[in-house]
């Protein structure tokens, strides 16, 4: 059961993190939906994968999206 | 001598890193990038002809030791003929094909050091790092190392572009990257459908299970894998509608950048177009398909080129159109068109290397690119003029030289599989692209100089006509001696098919 | 009836569309880069799916377990080690479009791909 | 004198600020070159659908050539079509991914 759960926040963290007007708070939902697959990755049998994606898709390509938005621009004004 | 093998791609990784780490020392990055592209070359030379196996993961058949303490269920089946970890062949195209390669890498980087005073580490990292990707492209035996190789040499086309001094180079790059963004997980999710029917990534592996009927090669998940890596593959190499994106991708870097850009291209061209027609050539519609992308890549390329008024743009037009010849000799599909497909993909590299170096040179003498507004130059530069004019005629296919031997045999190929259109296409090609190429001739030497033409400096460097040299006689001992790369390239197709 | 195994095949094929209809329809390039990011995750997930085994274990042999046993219960391990260098290159070409982004963004004062990348010859 | 000059330098100027593509000989004649390659290729490359059928080939060159030479001007539309926006080129991107991975998937399966 919690594996449908989790590809459910998955797929809405990626939705929502498309649909924010401001950048930073996009960044920390494609965090999440980074940190959802790596738990998948768990759940698919594939731990070693996990640990990977953990560091990447939760925390690495967070930090290089807010480093980005930080010395950019915040409000994203068009969608 | 099967070490070798893998040292092509290990000595310039570790040149790479070697010269990342050194930076800006100027002179000591010079001198060892200088010894390390001459002597590149020469590894190829002296190499035999073999497979070399990472981690001595040979096949269990070659292993009888191994084998007879396995049980039958494996010992018994074809499971024994397997490969087990990554493999790399080498044989006849490979080591042409890696010759000319790194030749023309040695001369990028030797213009390059000439004609920059500082040179930094890390735009040597990112050539010796192209070149080594596409070396074990080319090398490679498994489809998903291939893809792995080919995202690593599409980062470092990306640095060559940033490295030149156009002012429109960071959104030229931005797009590169936006569509390769797209284009190579599409072509990953096609590598996986393929896993899910066959199990394993190895080409041989994959042609020895359809030839033996060992999977269904009609269902929907073969078809959609074909799809995909077909999709992946064009846009590797720049046929339509990746041609405008290509063409601005050469136009936007340097001209040694752009020679060794093109020269990347036309491997990978060749290491995907042979995987996917190893693997999918039994289909029916496979052939067309490829006809119709190369045609399509040529007409529209070759049309652009025509009148497009941006010296640079119209070469890079001239450079991907030529790739369609590769792209129908493969098409057509027998022994004797892939073989001169082959043959025209090494004569690709080395004229697109010719005129984009030739070429660059006047952009170096004047800063300007636009046709209408150059002429005359033929006083400054009267060597480079006559050497780039010969690259053209070996471009357009005029007797006696490299290109010529080439199209023709594309041309007999075309006719003996009975498609004449094919063979009237490609003649008719052929001419347009030597009246492009005289269009551009004209306008950048041979017309009257127009008054506010500054000439900046008086000459071109020495290196850049050395370079132009070199490869003019590479164009003339093929154009009169094809039989030194045919003969290894037929064996190698016969072997393949 | 739906498995687990199916479930995740579209989850990473709604992965891929999201990102496919960000990396086209918005004008952001940042959001466009974060599409994109969703696309090579989609991918990787879909390898992942394929070495999937319902009731299986983790492909790591212990000591202790007899090798029939393990070869008929474990997961497919090839994808796991090609998934491994596609996150990473994934991660990498991320970081270079986004450092592109940042020097486009200095240069032209906006985001917006349409003005930025649009047909601009000056 | 020198107003002359003036005044003609100042003409240049004006004429060269309104069009920067000179129209010159060559510009015409390779822009020609190009529609008739254009036209050419394409009726010709379209007879290699005789593999498939004779009667479907001859309707098709006769519908293409009267397509291509009613819509002559055909160069500037294609070069309109090519240029460097990054919005054009992902539209035909993901048209030519979608007609290739459904043609294939579709029309084999029948």
């Amino acid at each position: 059961m919690i594996e449908y759960i989790v590809m459910l926040i998955g797929i809405l963290g990626s939705i929502l993190a498309l649909a924010q007007r401001d950048l930073l708070k996009a960044a920390i939902l494609t965090g999440i939906s980074g940190g959802c697959i790596a738990i998948l990755f768990q759940i698919l049998l594939a731990p070693d994968v996990a640990l990977t994606q953990a560091i990447v898709g939760a925390a690495i390509v967070p930090v290089f999206l807010a480093l980005a938005i930080y010395k950019t621009q915040r409000a994203g004004k068009d969608d | 001598m099967n070490e070798l093998i893998p040292l092509m791609v290990i000595i310039p990784i570790i040149a790479a890193l070697i010269l990342n780490a050194l930076g800006r020392k100027n002179s000591i990055v010079k001198t060892l990038s200088f010894v390390v592209a001459i002597l590149l070359p020469l590894i190829p030379i002296i190499s035999n002809y073999g497979f070399h196996y990472f981690g001595g993961h040979s096949p269990l058949i070659d292993n009888e030791n191994l084998l007879s303490s396995l049980p039958s269920l494996i010992s018994n089946v074809s499971l024994s003929t397997f490969h087990i970890g990554i493999n790399y062949s080498f044989e006849g195209l490979q080591k042409i094909l890696l010759f000319f390669l790194f030749i023309v890498g040695f001369l990028a980087i030797f213009t390059a050091i000439n004609e920059r005073k500082r040179i930094s580490g890390q735009y040597m990292f990112l050539i010796f790092m192209g070149l080594s990707s596409v070396t074990a492209m080319l090398l490679s035996d498994d489809i998903f190392h291939m893809y792995i190789f080919f995202e690593i040499a599409i980062i470092s086309q990306v640095g060559i572009i940033l490295s030149s001094n156009d002012n429109q180079k960071y959104e030229t790059a931005m797009k590169y990257m936006i569509l390769g963004s797209i284009g190579g997980p599409i072509l990953l999710t096609g590598i996986g459908f393929l896993l899910a029917l066959v199990g394993s990534v190895n080409i041989t592996d994959i042609t020895y299970m359809i030839k033996n009927g060992l999977i269904d090669s009609y269902s929907p998940v073969f078809l959609f894998s074909f799809g995909l890596i077909f999709f992946g593959w064009i846009y590797s190499v720049g046929l339509p509608p990746f041609h405008t994106i290509k063409s601005a991708v050469y136009s936007k870097a340097t001209p040694s950048g752009s020679a060794l850009l093109q020269a990347l291209s036309v491997v990978i061209f060749i290491s995907f177009g042979l995987a996917i027609l190893r693997i999918y050539s039994h289909l029916p519609f496979v052939h067309g398909i490829i006809i119709f992308f190369s045609l399509a890549g040529m007409i529209l390329s070759i049309t652009m080129a025509l009148i497009e008024t941006d010296l640079r743009r119209i070469i890079g037009f001239l450079a991907v159109g030529e790739l369609g010849y590769i792209g129908l000799g493969f098409g057509i599909g027998t022994n004797l068109s892939i073989t001169a497909a082959l043959f025209q993909g090494i004569n690709e590299l080395i004229i697109t290397a010719l005129l984009f170096i030739g070429f660059g040179a006047i952009i170096q003498l004047t800063k300007i690119s636009n046709i209408t507004k150059l002429g005359g130059l033929i006083e400054n530069i009267p060597k480079m003029s006559i050497m780039v004019l010969l690259g053209g005629f070996a471009m357009a296919g005029v007797p006696p030289l490299n290109g010529f031997q080439s199209k023709l045999m594309l041309i007999q190929s075309a006719l003996n599989a009975n498609f004449p259109e094919l063979a009237i296409i490609m003649i008719l090609i052929s001419i347009v692209t030597f009246m492009t190429f005289i269009k551009i001739f004209h306008a950048a030497y041979l017309k009257p100089k127009p008054k506010d033409l500054i000439v900046e400096k008086s000459l071109v460097p020495r290196s850049a006509i050395f370079t132009v040299g070199v490869l003019l006689i590479i164009c003339i001992v093929l154009g009169l001696m094809p039989d030194l790369v045919v003969k290894e390239l037929t064996t190698f197709v016969g072997g393949l098919i | 009836m739906i498995n687990t195994q199916i479930a995740a095949l579209l989850c990473s094929g709604s992965f891929i569309l999201i990102g496919l209809y960000a990396a086209i329809f918005l004008d952001n390039i940042i959001k466009k880069i974060i599409g994109l990011s969703f696309i090579e995750e989609g991918a990787n997930l879909f390898l992942i799916t394929l070495a999937y085994r319902s009731d299986g274990v983790v492909p790591i042999f212990l000591p202790g377990m007899s090798p029939d046993w393990f070869v008929a219960n474990s997961a497919y391990p090839l994808p796991h080690a090609l998934v491994l260098t596609s996150i990473v290159i994934g991660a990498s070409t991320l970081a270079v479009m986004l450092a592109i982004a940042m020097v486009l963004y200095k240069k032209h004062g906006s985001l917006s791909a349409f003005k930025i990348l649009g047909d601009n010859h000056e | 004198m020198d107003i002359y000059i003036l005044i003609h330098n100042s003409v240049q100027k004006f004429k060269n600020k309104i069009k920067k593509d000179t129209i010159t000989n060559e510009n015409v004649s390779s822009a020609m070159a190009a529609e008739l390659t254009i036209i050419s290729t394409i009726l010709i490359s379209s007879i290699m659908l005789r593999h498939i059928n004779v009667l479907l080939t001859v309707l098709i060159i006769l519908g293409l050539g009267l397509c291509l030479i009613t819509n002559m001007p055909l160069i500037s539309k294609l070069k309109k079509e090519q240029d460097d926006s990054l919005n054009k080129m992902m539209f035909y991107v993901i048209l030519t991914l979608a007609i290739l991975v459904s043609a294939i998937y579709w029309g084999v399966l029948k």
